[in-house]
């Protein structure tokens, strides 16, 4: 096997340009054990993490640039990020154990193209772009549109994602992602769940996304959920129709990790607490209090 | 095939070797430097007894090709010890009976130490947490988790 | 010397019950020690094995010849490299063993070794093995005890007829044994009872999980000597057992102990070790092989997976009248699962007048299991714990009381036969009872789950050398490895004999040339058994140097006393003599100081443990907490108690995943779904609370120091108090492990169709 | 010679005639196994193979050689294996 560490993104393109089988990394960490279980060693490898561009997080006042191989630990040790997008930041900062989020990045979780990947709805509902390079220049597509299926993507061979854009979160907005898993760490999502909410002043739901994981071939946007929200109060009468749409989203499996009908059960309850933490999130934002503890509550593992 | 030459540095001293460019660095520490205190429990980076820093991160060196490590700084457990003064965290599990068969000590030891360099007195919880990654199947963690504070304790108490 | 003298209990010590730091214990934190696949010889090959990828086939053929050919590779064994023991008249276990080692004509589980290669590097030992062809002939696979005792069940031992059924059956089938325990009349015992309930229960393959996967090294020398390096938990065993399926003398074969990572009784048997010695004998040079992650899963001992059937009567005064007890035990692919163990440990912790215990040991397409820690109790303890508590809340009783109610106490004819000595399961009840965490108050979709258990111990042989160095420290030399902080043990008890300070013995695990014969570290007998070996020895060098002080004194010996390390003069002005005087001057006093004690251990205390659950249940998701653990346990005298508690929290952590969320996931094919540490949950840190402990301490009174072992009791309640817990926070009785989100959430989702 | 009170399993009552409990005379261990043959021809072999003896309470592998007092009771049971 021969190991390249390109340190731009154009001798990067044309070294893949030239070398149609060579796998592009970041993280490492499920490529290695991918190896380790068979699949084929490729002849060459070429490591991301060594060109400037992909390793960052950088703000300004349109939003935010993430290279595709910065590790995620970068991203949960950003405050300012955080605050904005706690929701992202802690889908990043489950990705594994600390050993791992020293290596593990969101190109690298999205390229993976597992279903059950923590970043992707987090990165969905926030409407984030992929800025992919190759020989040809590059272009930009959502991140919705990378995944293909159970690992596979749109991306050609010789493509790379170099960068994620994040748009700033307009006004009285917040994002929350929460995962099931049996134990509280290491593990892999049974179901997971995204939601970014925004508020109107009267505190109703102005604006509303929400993304599944793990409970379809890619993750899923849940569109008559967030229909079910828009212009409407945030209650027991609209997160009960929440439920009802995420578990009408489901496509699910039955694996060794789960079930379909637990998945399907599950995705509404933790669409609807997604819902519910980011909604406390962006009332939170506003400085008005609505009776509710600022203090975002342990998603770690979807219970509150 | 032939050998990719490799020059790093590793518990403050320079070290260079010949190593595969397909081999993990965990296998590379052990097998090509002779670091046999890092362990592999696993190598899918489920267990942390490979736990090191590079470059100044937890990490765990089985999801590591070798040559990234090129011009690369390590600290392995053989690190942790300064000549002949045990760091605080070895001497806390000692005290603390924080090891039974020692196998994931290593790996534990340096994820502690990365814990208390960035967060100098953590929570229990908080511990608990940033150990999740290092599996033991001897002690329930709980003896172990005490001497990471006890050792945070110590280390506060020397520096104040 | 064996000495087999009456111990005499020595009250008012000095070192045992301290907490000093073990003696091994700087190796281990600076990364020095050296573990299975730690060593590395001049000239060494490294081995790769080549295993079943199905669960049961003919092996049609088997050929190696353009493996043979890859590059490095040195050499090549199959099951035609190793004797045929049922032909040479072996024992049924020894033929079994040798066929776990290595295929014959049969595979019997994915991961059933077939072949194995020694090359220049791991890379190319496994390109060679991959390189093997191997032709299978499919034969329908049974994995679980219901598939394998169904009748028409494909067999995976042409011509096992079950054993202990009289008169013994004419068809062969998959049930190896059948046991059997009965006391008193059943249909009476019902009879008086005014409450009987009926349930039933199943528990999946869980693994030990001790982190260091096996490891061997060995080296043949041309003279037909060889030497093993290898971490496990009896040396000697290794030595026995590898001897036995390469047919060899015992006394061929020196094994040196690596320090081992974990065992949990998973390595008190062979995998890699005859495999490491044929292909050094066959190649010239040392060979090594370790397994990876996945090989460990497949291929090695889980525990039994089971289902136990339980009927239990309780009259409203809350005593147990009745128990008809029905058990089939997976063993994997060979017979020998720990039915047996389970059916004497089920209903032991209770006096029972009338009962009927009947199991099952039966093979299956899975990896032949291997000891876990009390083996056979967790899940026998689980069904009657669960039952237990269940009669409790059925008459309104506290779960304790009844316990109390019903507790084997000195004197009470255990189930399994005989009578208990001096026990402590009431002592570990009323510690229960009377500690504060029991009167905590429970939130919303919390609950709180007890449950008790049993655990005999061991005794068996074990050898122990002590020598007095010139400077009057002690090194002591035992063959028992250290697995959980038993040499610091082990200096206590010499220290604590011989009136020194701990720091003064050193005490080293020694190969098998160097010190005599010991059983394996297992069945919690390390520091009973062995420690007694240490302490005859240690007191024949005190009778030897209160004989060499008299010398010196030119005194009778009865004026000579040992006090707190030195020989005193009590009737005279003499200076007291210490060790270290007393070692100078050996060469005039008769050589050098130092004596060997071997015996096999008699009397090995029952093990009693109570614990304590809380738990909290989402009753949305089905996830479990686990918020508060109490245990409470038997362990005799604490020689170390930190390492006690050690033992005791580690076996508690190991039973709660087995209650919710370890299991072994088999897809259709047979094939294992979840040979990782990813899938294969074992707890971590952030999923537990600190375990709190309560040493209970009742002396036994056949071991000098009154030590019960306590490496294995702690793991037989966990499963039924985390059940009981989460039965209690959900209201409906969960019977199956593991006690998984899905299946949690499942139970809650019928309970709540029911309303 | 002491008497001694034996207590036997469930699966050698075939060779007893579903006697479970007997009292028979015996110096040691080894002695009464060759007496318990002796009365249910058979027995003995089914006793030596894997089985452990209790005397009085306590539990003893390899005790063949074991004395046994007067009055003792004596159960056999299986060996066991420990983890």
């Amino acid at each position: 096997m021969n190991y390249l560490a390109p340190t731009s993104v154009e001798e990067a393109t044309s070294l893949l340009a030239e070398q149609p089988g060579a796998v592009v990394f970041a993280g490492a960490t499920d490529v290695i054990p991918q190896i380790r279980a068979g699949r084929p060693q490729p002849d060459t490898m070429v490591d991301l993490k060594k060109i400037d561009r992909l390793v960052g997080v950088a703000g300004n006042d349109q939003g935010w640039t993430i290279g595709a191989a910065t590790p995620t630990a970068r991203l949960t040790g950003n405050d300012e990020l955080t605050a904005e997008f706690p929701g992202l930041s802690e889908a990043a900062g489950l990705i594994g154990s600390d050993q791992i989020q020293s290596r593990s990045s969101l190109g690298g979780n999205l390229c993976n193209a597992s279903p059950a990947a923590d970043s992707v709805p987090a990165m969905i509902v926030n409407g984030m772009r992929a800025v992919i390079a190759s020989a040809d220049g590059t272009r930009t597509i959502p991140v919705a549109d990378v995944v293909t299926g159970p690992g596979s993507t749109s991306l050609a061979d010789g493509e790379f994602i170099v960068e994620f854009e994040l748009d700033r979160a307009p006004a009285n907005t917040a994002d929350a992602y929460l995962r099931i898993i049996p134990r509280t760490e290491m593990d892999i999502a049974i179901v997971g769940a995204g939601a970014r909410i925004t508020l109107d002043e009267a505190g109703n739901c102005a604006a509303a996304t929400i993304a599944l994981g793990a409970v379809a071939p890619t993750a899923v946007r849940v569109t008559d959920a967030e229909a079910a929200l828009t212009g409407k109060p945030i209650n027991d009468e609209t997160l009960a129709a929440v439920v009802a749409a995420a578990s009408a989203a489901c496509n699910p499996i039955d694996d060794k990790r789960g079930t379909i009908a637990y998945r399907r059960q599950v995705a509404g309850v933790l669409a609807k607490r997604a819902v519910k933490a980011a909604a406390e999130r962006a009332a939170a934002t506003n400085g008005s209090n609505n009776g509710k503890s600022s203090n975002s509550p342990d998603l770690s593992n979807g219970a509150q | 095939m032939s050998r990719t030459h490799l020059t790093c540095t590793i518990n403050g001293d320079e070290v260079e070797f010949l190593t595969e460019a397909d081999t993990s660095l965990l296998n590379a520490l052990r097998d090509d430097v002779g670091l046999t205190g890092v362990k592999e429990g696993c190598g899918t980076g489920d267990c942390g007894a490979c736990s090191i820093m590079l470059d100044g991160q937890l990490t765990n060196s089985c999801l590591v090709f070798a040559p990234e490590a090129q011009n690369a700084d390590i600290t392995t457990v053989e690190g942790l010890a300064e000549s002949d003064v045990l760091h605080p965290l070895q001497q806390t599990f000692l005290e603390g009976a924080a090891l039974q068969c020692g196998i994931c000590t290593p790996g534990f030891l340096v994820a502690a130490k990365a814990l208390l360099d960035n967060n100098p007195s953590p929570t229990e919880t908080e511990v608990r947490y940033a150990l999740a990654g290092n599996l033991c199947r001897c002690t329930g963690y709980d003896k172990i988790v005490r001497s990471v504070l006890d050792a945070a304790a110590a280390m506060n108490g020397a520096s104040s | 010397m064996t000495v087999t003298e009456e111990p005499t209990l020595q009250p008012g010590y000095k070192q045992v019950g301290s907490r000093p730091i073990r003696p091994d214990g700087v190796e281990k934190v600076t990364g020095k020690a050296r573990f299975g696949a730690d060593l590395y010889l001049p000239g060494m090959l490294y081995g790769s094995v080549l295993r079943s990828p199905v669960a049961h086939a003919k092996i049609v053929s088997i050929d190696t010849t353009a493996a043979a050919q890859m590059p490095g590779v040195k050499a090549i064994v199959t099951g035609d490299d190793f004797p045929d023991l049922a032909a040479s008249g072996g024992r049924p276990d020894q033929v079994f063993l040798s066929q776990n080692i290595i295929a014959r004509d049969k595979v019997l589980y994915e991961g059933h070794v077939v072949a194995a290669v020694a090359a220049g590097s791991v890379k190319q030992a496994k390109a060679a093995a991959d390189a093997i062809v191997v032709e299978y002939e499919a034969i329908d696979h049974v994995l679980t005890v219901d598939e394998a005792m169904a009748d028409g069940a494909p067999l995976l031992h042409a011509g096992m007829i079950t054993r202990g059924v009289d008169p013994a059956p004419e068809e062969p089938s998959n049930v190896a044994n059948r046991i059997v325990h009965e006391r008193g009349d059943l249909d009476k015992g019902f009879a008086d009872a005014d409450v009987v309930i009926e349930r039933e229960y199943t528990t999946k393959p869980v693994h030990q999980g001790y982190i260091e996967p096996h490891a061997a090294v060995a080296d043949v020398n041309l003279d037909g000597r060889a030497s093993l390096w290898c971490s496990s938990q009896g040396h000697f065993s290794m030595r026995t057992l590898t001897a036995s399926v390469l047919g060899w003398d015992a006394s061929r074969l020196k094994v040196t102990p690596a320090e081992i990572g974990g065992g949990f009784g998973g390595k008190t048997t062979i995998y890699l070790e005859p495999l490491a010695v044929a292909l050094s004998s066959k190649a010239g040079h040392p060979v090594k092989l370790v397994m990876n992650r996945d090989e460990v899963f497949k291929a090695t001992g889980p525990a039994s997976g089971t289902r136990i059937k339980v009927k239990m009567g309780v009259n409203n005064d809350g005593m147990l009248t009745a128990a008809d007890i029905w058990m089939a035990f997976e063993a994997g692919a060979f017979p020998g699962s720990p039915v047996g163990a389970a059916g004497m440990t089920i209903i032991a912790p209770y006096d029972i007048p009338n009962f009927f215990v009947e199991g099952f040991d039966v093979v299956v397409n899975k990896p032949k299991v291997a000891a876990y820690r009390a083996p056979g109790a967790p899940m026998a303890a689980f069904a009657v714990e669960s039952m237990v508590d269940e009669l409790a809340l059925a008459i309104d009783m506290d779960p304790v009381e009844l316990r109390l109610k019903n507790a084997a106490i000195e004197g009470t004819q255990a189930s399994y036969g005989p009578k208990f000595a001096r026990i402590g399961f009431v002592e570990t009840l009323e510690a229960i009872r009377d500690h504060d965490h029991y009167q905590a108050e429970l939130g919303p979709n919390q609950g709180r789950g007890i449950a008790s258990g049993f655990w005999f111990n061991a005794g068996m042989n074990s050898s122990a050398t002590v020598h007095v160095n010139e400077d009057g420290n002690l090194t002591v030399l035992v063959g028992s490895p250290d697995i959980g902080g038993s040499r610091a043990s082990m200096a206590l008890m010499a220290a604590e004999v011989l009136g020194i300070g701990y720091e003064r013995v050193n005490p080293i695990v020694a190969d098998t040339e160097a010190v005599g014969f010991n059983d394996v570290t297992g069945g919690s007998r390390v520091t009973t058994a062995t420690g007694a070996a240490v302490i005859q020895a240690c007191e024949t060098i005190k009778t030897d140097l209160l004989a060499r002080a008299a010398k010196t004194w030119d005194v009778p010996i009865d004026e000579v006393e040992w006090v707190d390390g030195q020989a005193q003069h009590t009737k005279g002005s003499e200076t007291p003599l210490s060790l270290a005087k007393l070692a100078a001057a050996w060469g005039r006093t008769g050589g050098p100081i130092s004596a060997t004690a071997a015996l096999n251990s008699r009397g090995a205390g029952a093990g009693f443990s109570t614990q304590m659950c809380d738990v909290e249940v989402d009753p949305e998701t089905g996830v479990v907490t686990v918020l508060r653990f109490t245990t409470a346990q038997d362990a005799g005298t604490a020689i170390h108690p930190s390492y006690v508690e050690g033992q005791m929290q580690g076996g508690v952590v190991q039973g709660i995943g087995w209650a919710l969320n370890e299991e072994y996931v088999h897809n259709d094919d047979g094939t294992l779904a979840n040979a990782s540490f990813l899938d294969y949950r074992i707890p971590v840190a952030s999923d537990l609370p600190m375990i709190d402990t309560v040493i209970v301490e009742v002396p036994n009174p056949a071991h000098p120091f009154g030590v019960r072992g306590v490496g294995e009791t702690g793991i037989v309640p966990p499963l039924a108090a985390v059940a009981n817990a989460v039965s209690a926070a959900t209201g409906c009785r969960h019977l199956n492990l593991p006690m998984s989100p899905i299946v949690v959430l499942e139970a809650i989702n019928q309970r709540n169709e029911k309303g | 010679m002491a008497t001694v009170k034996v207590q036997l399993a469930a699966a050698v009552r075939s060779l007893t005639n579903g006697e479970s409990k007997v009292e028979i005379e015996a110096e040691n261990v080894q002695g009464l196994i060759k007496a318990l043959d002796e009365r249910f021809p058979g027995l003995g072999e089914m006793l030596s193979e894997g089985t452990s003896i209790a005397i009085n309470g306590t539990i003893m592998a390899d005790a063949i050689y074991e004395s046994l007092p007067d009055g003792a009771e004596v159960h056999f049971l299986p060996t066991l294996a420990g983890g």
